[in-house]
Parts: structure tokens; C-alpha cells; sequence
């Protein structure tokens, strides 16, 4: 049983725990991450660059970065494979047990493997655990895992990422749909929320395939469009001329004969079907699976979607010296969540100025 | 020349290369131990052991990260890209070094200019990280906020400033040059005006909103956030008509609709009221956006989609149609009441409307992933909250946030923000570099160059469009980078190729290759620059002359150029050299540009296989 | 095993073969139904017109119910639709339940939640278990195909029936028809509604919504169709030529009642589930039982 | 044209007030509901998401006299896709409830409650009938007609003549 002391632990090595593991470097303030994976950059590692004619600021590639000034940085120190297992609260210390997970020999250069159990005793902690992606499967009638040709956005984009497309019978699709919304803005599901960046992530892959393959006829099944910054509004207009834009929420996904058979309702309601090649759905983004487990631990409160941090002003006031960074507080873009982690780390640092001046006064 | 050698550090990346070797081919000796007059060393600064570290303090060093250009392959292509890579970086460290010379320290008291959320949390932030700060608000005190900002959260945070903020109340800021270390601003108070210097500038000037242009009656139509007494009422008979307009004519921003539906839910809530929500598209990506936007519903507020630009306002807006899009009819309504929401704004400060003193808003602050929270190109300036249009609350406290440590991190951390020399005796005072530089570096003092001390990026973009050769960030002028390049060049077997690569793109893509033990071309040199911006007509008509057969310069997209232009200014300078090739008869395809980001390494290997083979 | 069956309007009337077949294959099985004595409708068809009264007449059965401590058990997927809707709302409730049972006063009774109402087939899933069902199968149905109609009422709304089978793609029927060894056929209507809800409203509507299922059925050529609702029958198999004529199809699309299946399976003869009784007659089936 | 100072803001909480109207509100237009109906695959006419929207206009002697709220076949398929749990199949048979009551349902679903007051079943069982049951082996059926007509408040006689008219 190893002890290590430090200012913070951050838990969670995606970009929002890098990030927060950075800006408290830049306010001088050390830190240790523990990712309980093989490697740091969480999700953002299988996203591709988007761009096609220019940078569609998705902001993926900040990652490079980041990993780069994290690696310079000797204040931060990274853990990988480090699993947070307990925690206690003493004298304003947190006590946090991290237990090694199994190394699968994916070894980051960036990150030191824990070897055996550890104790960190942190006077703040940030959790940064990340979202989970909607398990698709919960809508049984998009017919994910059913029927062939039906896969997910983050499915797409890995496939995009290597520069390839295909569809339901392993041959470039002739037309592609995106489904928005699968798993958000979802009473039923109890998920009564947006999930911010969907529209702008499959718009942008909508866009690199109208770029790789410009025969690909593309279809938007959506709701509303949400908002990406002051450019998409400019490049919205762009997109509906190349892009088929249906607003109603499909019905159904069945098996068509020649792919995936998608039955919506046209602008007059009548119900009408038109088959696919490949039918993306843009998963939406839901609480950590840790969620439940880590609000326990720090006696944190989950919001009304469930995610981590109840109160808006969580991350200042930091009840207990627990804040929460990036996709784990609520669904938010790469470039949101870094900066997000920035507000977390703030209002760590602020945590340990008025604790060392109440020690001081005490 | 000073003698250079190779210190060896062991990296992942570096298995089954013999060090002595690579010495050997690179002309270099290996590090003998004890006193040395210059070396290369084969991990970047941060990984070398600490011992070599405080070992050539002061001494001329290129810290190389090895490992991240050599790649895969046969072990003997490997030594001689190794080899090459050495030499190259031998090359430069060979020329020795310039001590870094400062000619000012940079200023470390911040001033944050605005008001509200955002101001107050910055100034806050910045405080607590130890810096002196000036909160110079247009208000009597620091707890006062505009129009969009939450008073009380304002006042809250207000109560708790640091005692290193000063609050200059009543202050204007009239007028601001400089860059991050050397900003000199002037303020006008009730007790006259005032010219200070700043490290660093947050501009958060006090917001409100801005109503669309839909020729609406003022007397009619009024703001979300100014609605009418609670005690109006309709009664069973007569219901009150209510509409909320949230952007017809262009959608909303997610902020402007979560206000529109507040809006519409407390109308809605009153007696006999019937509220109709008019907007093209429900903009519900806020925190609880979808939430209020369904609560409103139940209310029995009336959604109403109109098609962008649908909506026909007649009588200053006492009669409105529409096409309801479910309906496929036309529909109308005489409101009795009508509220309007517009995104928040913050009146531009009119120095940095002039055109001859700061560059056009795009260019100043392009909005790109690199100039998140609150980061403008200007270094050192930062720009949040309502005058960037960033929502009130949490939004605007992130901004705060980081563009503080950002700022901290500049004027603390010297060895981040070199300062470019200038070689007055060169010099031309032609101002090319004044002109390119997007981070507001150089400036023209009374009779030469002056930079900002904390300023610098070392994009090398001055360096690259100097015709005089005057000036550089220390490490990047053209005789280190044409030393580095031929070394490089002699070393290089077979046919020649150099691949200029961004520091922000192509170089993070390439070291990502040569994890994945991609094997590159015989003969391709990489050569890692700042930003692509640094690669101008010279270095490419030097590196064909040092006998490459092409050049490659491997940039950011479009967009995503950490100093706005450098990759466009690249692209245009290998296309100017591409044509000057052609009209010479070499052949154009020997210059190539190509857009790239950090994790497209793919396209990157794609691109360099496919070029190099066209160069036979 | 005991539980208290509910025959409703339809099917002590024109689907005798439903009965006899459900009734033989609960013996089979070991299931003791029992009649409710004094079943009468479940309210269902007043529904459009008059929920209230309906969902008092739903009270009534389930108070009738009550007493028994029996799970209550329907042939009809409206009847149990709509008894567990009625005990759904009632038991939570409790306004409505005490405005209910002031009008079943009069007649002596008092509705009292805890009555579970299901499909009888959900009842053979969940209670017998597919593995005892397929113990029981003595002659194996090779070589037959049949098309699983599910119906509405069976799975849907799923928030009453609590999702025991995805009603998006449902599968306890296929499980039942596979576990007499015959194929079960997977077809593109497979969900489409019969229609016999607007019967009465609009017969053009109702034949054209069951004639889309009936008409790619006839072209695919299955051995029949196989139902568990007498409401479904009324479409598929009583209305069968009156949809072909008003569709100009000649439609011969046989259909059975999954229950016959099983009882087959478990060695019943053709008489025993009332085969005979069929009218759009599974001919494949009746002569390979001829004997 | 529709005037909106024209349509009765109360008709769409009127239909929240009944049993299963509640949900009506809450609907945001995805339009799920219309892409599954399957009556509306055969009647151009029939949208269900149009019948929401009058609704929420307030357009009530529109949708309470339209034979188009008769149509539904009650299938749950909009009330199973619905993401905002308007569940319409329930908020449709409230709307036919507040038709019935303003007079306005159709022939058929009037006769209704004559036969449950007749014979407390839609399908009279007659001696016939029960011949036919006791030759499969199957127990008699009896008519409760009078606990129905207990229920809904009609005369036995009154039931009579409703069903033969």
C-alpha cells in the first residue's frame, strides 16, 4: 500500500481531467490524475478531424496539445489503469483509495501504470469521469443490433477516422441517414434533455462524407437544429442545400431490401418509408456509468438528468472540496469540456486558498 | 562552429538504435561526459534527466524528441533517419546561441475593464494568483451588472474580491496598444485620466440584449426580461393574447430561447392568459433547456414553428401572421402583450474599432478551438462575456476562469514566452512584422522594434516575411533553420524530401506515426517548425537548392491556425514558389501544401507516401 | 396452477375454437382454469364514448374477481388490455377508485387492488415456462410455417403490460410456434394492427389495414396465420372475403389460433382444439392430422 | 386562416382534464406518432399530430365534429413511439369522450351501450348458442345485462329499444 499526498486528485484522464490536471499546472498548483484505463484522452482519442474545405472547430485536435503540454508539465502526475475505489473525508482531507486495474499492455508514455494499491490524500478532488454513449439498443424500434446497416454516430466516425464507408452490404452506401436525438430530449427514457453537441457532430460527419464521397446522398432526420457557434449559422444554409434536411423523428428502422428501411412522416404526416444504404443514430450523451457510485463516495448530489453536481454554482462552491469537470457535469463539446475543466480548477485552487487561510487563522 | 555532441536519452520509440552510431553517421561525437560546448539531445527538455538538464544550462542545446520522427522500418533506415534528424538539429546547435536578452520585464498587474459575472470572476481569479489587479467598472462599484448578468450572483462574488483588486469605479477604458506584458491603457475616472501599463487586459465590458430588427412597436414590444405587472390578467371570457418572439427570422442562440420560454411559462402562468411561443428552431441546449421548453408546453404555452424569415409583423407587431408548418395553414394572431428575446451584446469598445490600431473583430478573435475561454490572438488580451456573446452564468464564470490562468501562465512563466531579437543594425523599420504578427508582439517604438515581453508564441511568422532578416524568435532565424536544413539535407540518403511541419499539426501527426512504427520514405527529412507560418519562399527555394527534390509543408486546416493566418500565409507562399517553379521550368508539383490536423496521421502518411513517389 | 379465465363478448360466442383449444392446452399443462361466473364485457368498447363507465364496468369483473385470490387470465387482448389498464389506474388511484366504487355499490361490490390480470399466453410464458411447454410436445408441427400476429392489446401500451415482450420486436409468439417445432415466419406486417378497432366506423379503413398483412401473407404462402385475439379474428379470418373482394385479391390466407398449435403439438387431435370450427381452414395442417 | 384570438385557449386543458388527456400538452411535434400510424398509412386525411395541433390551437368544434377522431383503431403504436409521453391513443379517446358528450359520435359507438345494457355484451347469447357450447363440452354462458344497465344508469326496457334502433 502505496500513500501519496497531493493538492488534487483528478479522477478521469479524458480531456477534461488532462485539462483540469493542466490548468491547475498553470496556476501552479500540483496535481495527480488517475485514468482508470491504459491510456489518457478518453473519448476524444477515436475522434477524427473533421475538416473538409476548413477547420469546422470541433476542436479534436486540441488533444495533440494538451497531451504535449501535459507530458512538459512536472506538476501534473498521471496514473493510468488506477481505479478510484473509496474515499473518506478527514480533517479536510480527502483520503481516496485507488486500486490497479488489469494492464491489457496498452502502456501510455504519458502515464505511470499503478502498480499496487494507493492511498492519495487530497485536499480537493475533481472528478472528471466523462459521459456514457446511449446504448442504442434501449430503442429497440431503431433496430440497432437488428438490422444491418443501422450503426451509431461514434461507430461512424471510427470508420470515417480510417478514411472508410460502407454500408449495410460492405459496398460504399448510395445514401446515408442520421437519426438525431436517439436517447435525447426523451421523456420516455426519463432523458429530458439536449445533448448539445449531436447536431454538430453529425452535421460535420455529413460533411466529410458529402467531401470522400460526393455521389453519397445524405439525409437529417431531426428535430431542431441546435446551435454550434457563430459560423455554423453561417455554414447552416451551406449544409441544407447539400444535405437533405427532414424534420420529423423517424417511426422505425426495419430491414429494407436494399438496407435499412427507415419510416418516418413526411411534411403532410402521411407516413412514408425510404431505404438507406447506412443509417447513423446520433447517440445522445448520458451520465457516467460511475455516476452513481462516485456521487456516494464524495456524498456529491446528481442533477435532475443525473448527472455529476447538482447546483450550477458547483463548481465554485465546492461543497466538501469535490467539483466536477467537463462531460461529467453534463453533456458538452471537446472545446467546452477543456474549458470547463478551467472553472473546476479555479475553484479548486480557490477550495485550497481559503483552506490554508483558515489553517492560517486556526 | 562549436562542437557538438550527441547526448543519448533512452525514450519508448528509440529500441534497437545504437548510439554511437547515429553519432557516427551524424558527423557528431558522442557525449564524453563532463564539459561540452554544444549537444543534441534525443528527448525533449522535460523528459532528459534532470542531470543533463542542469548540465548544459546556458549551453547551446537542441532538445530533440527522437522518437517521434524516426518511425519503423529496417534498423538500417531507422539509423539513418535517426542520423538525419540529428544532424539536422546538430546543425543548428552548432551556430551556438544568443543569450536571451529582455528588454523589459513584463508587467504583472492585470486590468479587467467591464462589468457584471464575468468581469468581477476574473478579476477575482486573478487575484487569488497573485496579481495585482485594476477592475475598472463604467459602474459606482464592483457589484453592479448589466442588464443580462444575475444581480445578486454578482454582488456575491463581488463581496468576496481579493484585496489585491483595486476598483476604479466610473472608469472608461479610451484607449489600449501593446501585448501581453507591456499593454498601455488609458483611463478616463471622475478624477481625470490616467495612462498605466498592464501585463494583461480582460475586456468584459457590461451586456444587455439586442432585439431583433423586426420593426416592432417599442410601445408594444418589449425585451424578455422586462414583462409586464403581474397583475394583468385576462378574464374566462376575453383571454389575453400573449406572444414570445425567440428568433424567427434566425434561430435563436440556446441562451436567447431558454429566456424566451422563462418568458413565455411566467405570461403563461398568469389568469386567462394565452401565450403563443413563436421561434424557428427550439434551441434547447442549455442546462435545462429542454426541460423549462417542455414545463412551458404543459403550461399551455403554444409552440409555434415558423420558418425562418416566416413571420409577416403588421402594425409595429399588433398583428403577426404565419404559416403554421403542421398545419400547413396560415395562421394570425393579434398579441395583446409581446415579448421579444435577442442574444446578448455588449457595445464594441471604440478603440478597438479602429481600424488602423487593431486588427477587424474576425482576426483579433477568430473563432477557432485554439481561441476558446476568453483567448483572443492578441496575446494577453482576453475578451469574455457579453461582448463575445458567451450566455450569462456558469458560461461566462468558464471564460473567466480560464483566460486567468492563461494569463498567469504567460506573465509567470518566462522560459513559455521567449522574446524575439531584433536586429536593429538590419533593420528597415519596413513594419512587415508589426503587420503579420497576429499576437501583436513587435510594435514601433521611438526609433526601432520594440516586443512585448510576455507576447511571443515563436510562430516565426515575423521571421518568415522579414526582408531583412532582422528579426526572430530566438532559435528560429533563418541562418539556425538554413543550418539545421542543410546538415539535415546532407545526411539524407536516396531522393530528398523535406516535410516543414507544423508544431500544432504536423509534427504532432508525424511523432504519432512513428509510434505506430509507420515507415517513411528513404530520404524524407521532417523538419518540426513552430507553425507553419514560418516557412517562407526562402526556406523552400533553400531547402531545393540544399538538394531536395520537394518540399512538403504540412499545416493546420483552415480556421484552426493558432496565429490566425500562418498556415494561409504557407499555403501561399509554397503556392508563389510552386509558380516560380513552373515559370523556371523545374516543375510546380515540387512545392506542395497540405492542411492537416494533430490526429489526421493518416492523411498525413497518405500525402507524404504519395508526393515523395511523384518525385521519382 | 389455478387461475380464473375471462372469456369476454367475442369468444364464448364465435371462437369456440379458441376456447376449446385454450382450455384443453391449460389442462395439458396442468393449469386449472376456472370460470369467472359472471363475466359479462370488460368495458372496452364503451371506451370512446365513455371512459368513466367503462372503466366501472372494468371494476366490476375485477371486483369479481377478487375474491378468488386467482390471477385473472383473458383470451381477448382487449379484455386484458383493458382489465389491466382498469387495475392499473385503480390500484393507484385511490380518488378514482372511491368515485368507482360508489357506482358498483349498488350491485354489491367493491373493486380492491390486487387482482393480476394478463393474456393467457402471457400467463403459459411467465407462469408454465416455454421449457415445460416444449416437455409437453409430443408431435412435433416440422415442416409447417406459421406468421405471428401479436396484435395490440397483448403488448401495448407497454407501460401496463410492463414490457414482457419488446413490443417493437416482440417474440413470445414466435417462441411458442418454435416450441411446437414448427417454423415461425418472420414477415414485414409482422406489427400491423388488424383494423378492428374501426370496423364499425369505417369498414373500407378496417379491410384496407388488415388486407395489407393478408395480402403479403398470401403471396408469401405460409401454413396459416396464427392469432390470440378474437377481435383480430373477426379481421383476418371473418372479414377474409370481404377484404378480398374489396381489395380484388383473391385472398386464402388460413388462420389458426396459436392455441390450436400447441394443443396439436401436445397430441391433442384436430377435433380436441376445435380445428373443424376454423373457417379460413389451415388445409396443410388438416390433412396432415387427417388420420 | 386561422385566428388564433378566434380559438379557445381552454380546449386543450379541457382535454388534459380527462382521463388520459393529460398528456397532450407536452407534445413538441417530432412527428413519431404520424410515421406509425398505421390508419394514417391508409387515410390521407388522418394525422394524428394534426388532431394535437388543433387541439393545442384551441380549434374545438373543428376536432370534436371531425369523424376523422373516430378513425383511430386504438393500436398504441403513437403512444409506444411517442419520446414526450402524450400517450395519444389515450389522449384521443378522451377528445371522442368530449365529442360524445357534445352529441357528436358516430351511429355505431352509440349502440353500444344499449347492448351492454341488453345483454351485457356486445353479442346476445342465446339458447342457440349455448347448445353449441355444451356439445364441445363447454360450459353455459349467462347474460348479466342488468348489472350493466345498472352501471350506465339505462332501463332494461330503454336498452331494448336502443338496440333495435
Amino acid at each position: 500500500m502505496t500513500i501519496i499526498s497531493t493538492p488534487v486528485l483528478i479522477l478521469g484522464g479524458g480531456v477534461a481531467g488532462v485539462s483540469a490536471a493542466l490548468e491547475l499546472a498553470r496556476r501552479g498548483v500540483p496535481s495527480v490524475l488517475a485514468e482508470k484505463g491504459p491510456r489518457l484522452g478518453g473519448r476524444v482519442r477515436d475522434f477524427c478531424c473533421k475538416a473538409t474545405q476548413a477547420c469546422v472547430h470541433c476542436g479534436a485536435c486540441r488533444l495533440g496539445d494538451l497531451l504535449a503540454e501535459a507530458a512538459a508539465r512536472p506538476e501534473a502526475a498521471f496514473r493510468s489503469l488506477a481505479l478510484a475505489a473509496e474515499a473518506q473525508r478527514e480533517g479536510g482531507v480527502w483520503q481516496v483509495e485507488l486500486r490497479p486495474q488489469p494492464d491489457e499492455g496498452e502502456a501510455d508514455p504519458l502515464a505511470q501504470p499503478l502498480a499496487e494499491k494507493t492511498t492519495v490524500n487530497a485536499q480537493a478532488v475533481i472528478l472528471a469521469v466523462g459521459y456514457e454513449p446511449f446504448d442504442p439498443r434501449r430503442k429497440t424500434r431503431f433496430g440497432y443490433g437488428r438490422v444491418p446497416g443501422v450503426m451509431t454516430a461514434l461507430e461512424l466516425e471510427a470508420m470515417l477516422g480510417q478514411g472508410v464507408l460502407v454500408g449495410h452490404d460492405g459496398q460504399p452506401p448510395e445514401s446515408v441517414a442520421f437519426i438525431q436525438c436517439v436517447g435525447s430530449r426523451d421523456e420516455s427514457l426519463g432523458n429530458l434533455y439536449c445533448s448539445r453537441v449531436c447536431c454538430g457532430f453529425a452535421l460535420d460527419m455529413a460533411g466529410l462524407i458529402k467531401e470522400g464521397w460526393p455521389e453519397t446522398a445524405v439525409t437529417f432526420f431531426h428535430m431542431d437544429v441546435q446551435g454550434y457557434g457563430p459560423s455554423w449559422e453561417e455554414a447552416l444554409p451551406h449544409m441544407r442545400q447539400a444535405i437533405d434536411f427532414v424534420r420529423a423523428m423517424p417511426g422505425e428502422v426495419s430491414a429494407g431490401e436494399n438496407g435499412p428501411r427507415v419510416c418516418f412522416a413526411g411534411p403532410d404526416g402521411q407516413p412514408r418509408s425510404r431505404e438507406f444504404g447506412l443509417v447513423a443514430l446520433s447517440q445522445g450523451l448520458t451520465p457516467p456509468a460511475s455516476a452513481g457510485a462516485l456521487s456516494e463516495m464524495f456524498g456529491l448530489n446528481r442533477n435532475q438528468d443525473g448527472f455529476l453536481g447538482e447546483d450550477a454554482a458547483l463548481a465554485v462552491s465546492g461543497a466538501q472540496g469535490v467539483f466536477v469537470a467537463g462531460t461529467a457535469q453534463g453533456p458538452r463539446g471537446i472545446v467546452e469540456s477543456i474549458d470547463h475543466a478551467a472553472l473546476a480548477a479555479g475553484a479548486a485552487m480557490e477550495s485550497l486558498f481559503r483552506a490554508g487561510k483558515e489553517a492560517a487563522h486556526g | 562552429m562549436a562542437r557538438v555532441c550527441l547526448i543519448w536519452v533512452e525514450r519508448p520509440g528509440l529500441e534497437g538504435l545504437d548510439p554511437a552510431e547515429v553519432a557516427k553517421r551524424a558527423g557528431l561525437s558522442l557525449d564524453p561526459g563532463g564539459a561540452i560546448p554544444a549537444a543534441v539531445v534525443t528527448a525533449p527538455e522535460w523528459a532528459a534527466p534532470p542531470a543533463v538538464r542542469s548540465r548544459l544550462a546556458g549551453k547551446p542545446a537542441q532538445w530533440l524528441d527522437l522518437a517521434g520522427e524516426v518511425g519503423g522500418g529496417p534498423a538500417e533506415k531507422r539509423l539513418a533517419r535517426a542520423a538525419a534528424a540529428v544532424a539536422r538539429a546538430a546543425g543548428r546547435a552548432a551556430l551556438g546561441t544568443l543569450p536571451q536578452v529582455y528588454t523589459a520585464q513584463p508587467a504583472q498587474t492585470v486590468l479587467v475593464a467591464g462589468a457584471g459575472l464575468a468581469a468581477v470572476a476574473a478579476a477575482r481569479q486573478a487575484g487569488l494568483l497573485g496579481h495585482p489587479v485594476i477592475l475598472a467598472t463604467p459602474f459606482g462599484r464592483a457589484a453592479q451588472a448589466g442588464a443580462d448578468d444575475e444581480a445578486e450572483e454578482v454582488s456575491l462574488l463581488a463581496a468576496q474580491l481579493p484585496a489585491q483588486v483595486e476598483v476604479l469605479a466610473e472608469a472608461e477604458l479610451r484607449h489600449l496598444s501593446g501585448a501581453a506584458g507591456d499593454f498601455t491603457a488609458e483611463l478616463q475616472t471622475p478624477q481625470g485620466a490616467q495612462l498605466k501599463r498592464f501585463g494583461a487586459v480582460v475586456l468584459a465590458p457590461a451586456g444587455g440584449y439586442a432585439p431583433p430588427e423586426l420593426g416592432l412597436d417599442p410601445e408594444l414590444a418589449k425585451p424578455v426580461a422586462d414583462l409586464p405587472p403581474e397583475g394583468l390578467a385576462g378574464s374566462p371570457d376575453k383571454w389575453l393574447q400573449a406572444a414570445v418572439i425567440a428568433g424567427v427570422d434566425a434561430p435563436a442562440t440556446a441562451d436567447a430561447f431558454a429566456r424566451a420560454v422563462e418568458a413565455a411559462l411566467a405570461l403563461q402562468a398568469r389568469d386567462f392568459v394565452q401565450t403563443t411561443l413563436l421561434f424557428s428552431e427550439a434551441r434547447v441546449a442549455s442546462e435545462g433547456g429542454e426541460r423549462r421548453y417542455r414545463e412551458a408546453r404543459q403550461a399551455g404555452v403554444i409552440a409555434a414553428r415558423v420558418a425562418a424569415g416566416g413571420l409577416e409583423v403588421a402594425q409595429g407587431g399588433r398583428l403577426l401572421k404565419w404559416r403554421d408548418l403542421l398545419l400547413d395553414e396560415e395562421v394570425q394572431l393579434r398579441p395583446d402583450l409581446l415579448a421579444v428575446a435577442g442574444p446578448v451584446a455588449a457595445a464594441l469598445p471604440a478603440f478597438l474599432a479602429n481600424p488602423v490600431l487593431w486588427p477587424a473583430w474576425p482576426q483579433l478573435v477568430p473563432e477557432g478551438p485554439r481561441f476558446s475561454g476568453g483567448r483572443t490572438a492578441r496575446s494577453g488580451l482576453y475578451i469574455i462575456g457579453a461582448l463575445r456573446g458567451t450566455a450569462p452564468g456558469r458560461a461566462r464564470r468558464v471564460e473567466a476562469a480560464a483566460a486567468a490562468a492563461d494569463l498567469h501562465d504567460r506573465l509567470t512563466q518566462g522560459r513559455a514566452t521567449p522574446v524575439p531579437s531584433v536586429r536593429n543594425t538590419a533593420c528597415a523599420s519596413c513594419l512587415t512584422c508589426v503587420r503579420v504578427c497576429a499576437h501583436g508582439v513587435p510594435r514601433y517604438g521611438s526609433d526601432a522594434i520594440v516586443c512585448a515581453p510576455a507576447a511571443c508564441v515563436a510562430c516565426g511568422m515575423c521571421a518568415a516575411e522579414c526582408p531583412a532578416e532582422a528579426i526572430a524568435p530566438p532559435g528560429w532565424s533563418n541562418p539556425e533553420l538554413i543550418a539545421g536544413l542543410e546538415a539535415g539535407l546532407a545526411k539524407s540518403a536516396g531522393t530528398k524530401a523535406v516535410l516543414f511541419a507544423c508544431g500544432q499539426s504536423g509534427a504532432q501527426a508525424f511523432a504519432e506515426l512513428c509510434r505506430q512504427g509507420h515507415e517513411w520514405p528513404e530520404g524524407l527529412l521532417l523538419y518540426p517548425v513552430p507553425c507553419a507560418g514560418r516557412v517562407g519562399m526562402q526556406l523552400i527555394m533553400k531547402a531545393l537548392s540544399s538538394g531536395a527534390a520537394g518540399i512538403m509543408v504540412a499545416g493546420c486546416h483552415d480556421g484552426n491556425c493558432r496565429s490566425v493566418s500562418g498556415n494561409l500565409r504557407a499555403r501561399l507562399r509554397a503556392g508563389e514558389t510552386a509558380a516560380l517553379l513552373e515559370r523556371l521550368g523545374l516543375g510546380p508539383e515540387r512545392v506542395e501544401f497540405l492542411h492537416l490536423a494533430s490526429n489526421q496521421p493518416r492523411r498525413l502518411a497518405q500525402a507524404v507516401d504519395r508526393f515523395v513517389s511523384t518525385l521519382g | 396452477m389455478r387461475a380464473l379465465l375471462f372469456l369476454g363478448c367475442t369468444v364464448p360466442v364465435r371462437n369456440l375454437n379458441y376456447e376449446l383449444s385454450a382450455r384443453k392446452v391449460a389442462e395439458a399443462l396442468g393449469v386449472e382454469l376456472q370460470d369467472l361466473a359472471e363475466f359479462g364485457c370488460c368495458g372496452y368498447p364503451l371506451k370512446s364514448t365513455d371512459q368513466d363507465k367503462a372503466l366501472v364496468i372494468a371494476a366490476r369483473a375485477l371486483a369479481q374477481a377478487h375474491g378468488s385470490g386467482l390471477p385473472l387470465v383473458a383470451l381477448c387482448s382487449a379484455c386484458a388490455g383493458t382489465l389491466a389498464e382498469a387495475e392499473h389506474q385503480l390500484a393507484h388511484h385511490g380518488e378514482l377508485r372511491a368515485k368507482v366504487n360508489q357506482q358498483l355499490a349498488p350491485l354489491g361490490l367493491a373493486y380492491e387492488p390486487g387482482v393480476k390480470v394478463r393474456h393467457f399466453m402471457r400467463f403459459l410464458l411467465e407462469e408454465v415456462g416455454l421449457e415445460a411447454i416444449r416437455a409437453k410436445v409430443t408431435r412435433k408441427l416440422e415442416g409447417f410455417s406459421f406468421a405471428p400476429h401479436y396484435g395490440c392489446h397483448y403488448l401495448k401500451p407497454s407501460e401496463i403490460t410492463g414490457g414482457f415482450d419488446d413490443p417493437e420486436d416482440p417474440r413470445s409468439l414466435a417462441s411458442f410456434i418454435e416450441a411446437t417445432g414448427a417454423q415461425a415466419v418472420d414477415y414485414a406486417s409482422m406489427k400491423e394492427c388488424c383494423g378492428g378497432g374501426v370496423l364499425g366506423a369505417d369498414e373500407d379503413l378496417a379491410s384496407a389495414m388488415a388486407g395489407k398483412k393478408l395480402a403479403e401473407l398470401d403471396a408469401k404462402g405460409v401454413t396459416a396465420l396464427a392469432l390470440i385475439c378474437p377481435f383480430c379474428n373477426v379481421m383476418y379470418e371473418g372479414q377474409q372475403k370481404a377484404i378480398g373482394k374489396k381489395l380484388d385479391l383473391k385472398l386464402k390466407v388460413p388462420v389458426v389460433y396459436v392455441t390450436q398449435l400447441l394443443g396439436l403439438a401436445m397430441g391433442l387431435s384436430p377435433d380436441e382444439v376445435g380445428l373443424k370450427l376454423n373457417r379460413a381452414k389451415p388445409k396443410e395442417l388438416l390433412a396432415a392430422f387427417k388420420s | 386562416m386561422i385566428s388564433l384570438n378566434d380559438c379557445d385557449p381552454g380546449f386543450k386543458f379541457e382535454v388534459a382534464a380527462e382521463p388520459g388527456g393529460a398528456g397532450i400538452k407536452a407534445c413538441f411535434a417530432c412527428a413519431a406518432c404520424s410515421a406509425r400510424c398505421p390508419v394514417a398509412g391508409h387515410r390521407e386525411e388522418y394525422d394524428p399530430r394534426r388532431i394535437i395541433r388543433l387541439t393545442l390551437l384551441g380549434r374545438r368544434e373543428e376536432v370534436l365534429s371531425s369523424p376523422l377522431i373516430w378513425l383511430c383503431s386504438a393500436c398504441y403504436s403513437c403512444q409506444e413511439v411517442c419520446p414526450q409521453q402524450v400517450r395519444f391513443t389515450e389522449v384521443l379517446t378522451a377528445i371522442k369522450n368530449l365529442a360524445a358528450k357534445a352529441g357528436y359520435a358516430p351511429p355505431s359507438a352509440k349502440q353500444i351501450a344499449g347492448l351492454l345494457a341488453g345483454h351485457g355484451r356486445l353479442l346476445a347469447v342465446t339458447e342457440f348458442e349455448n347448445e353449441k357450447r355444451a356439445e364441445l363440452g363447454l360450459p353455459a354462458v349467462e347474460e348479466r345485462g342488468a348489472d350493466y344497465a345498472a352501471i350506465l344508469g339505462i332501463a332494461p326496457e330503454a336498452a331494448e329499444a336502443g338496440e333495435e334502433a
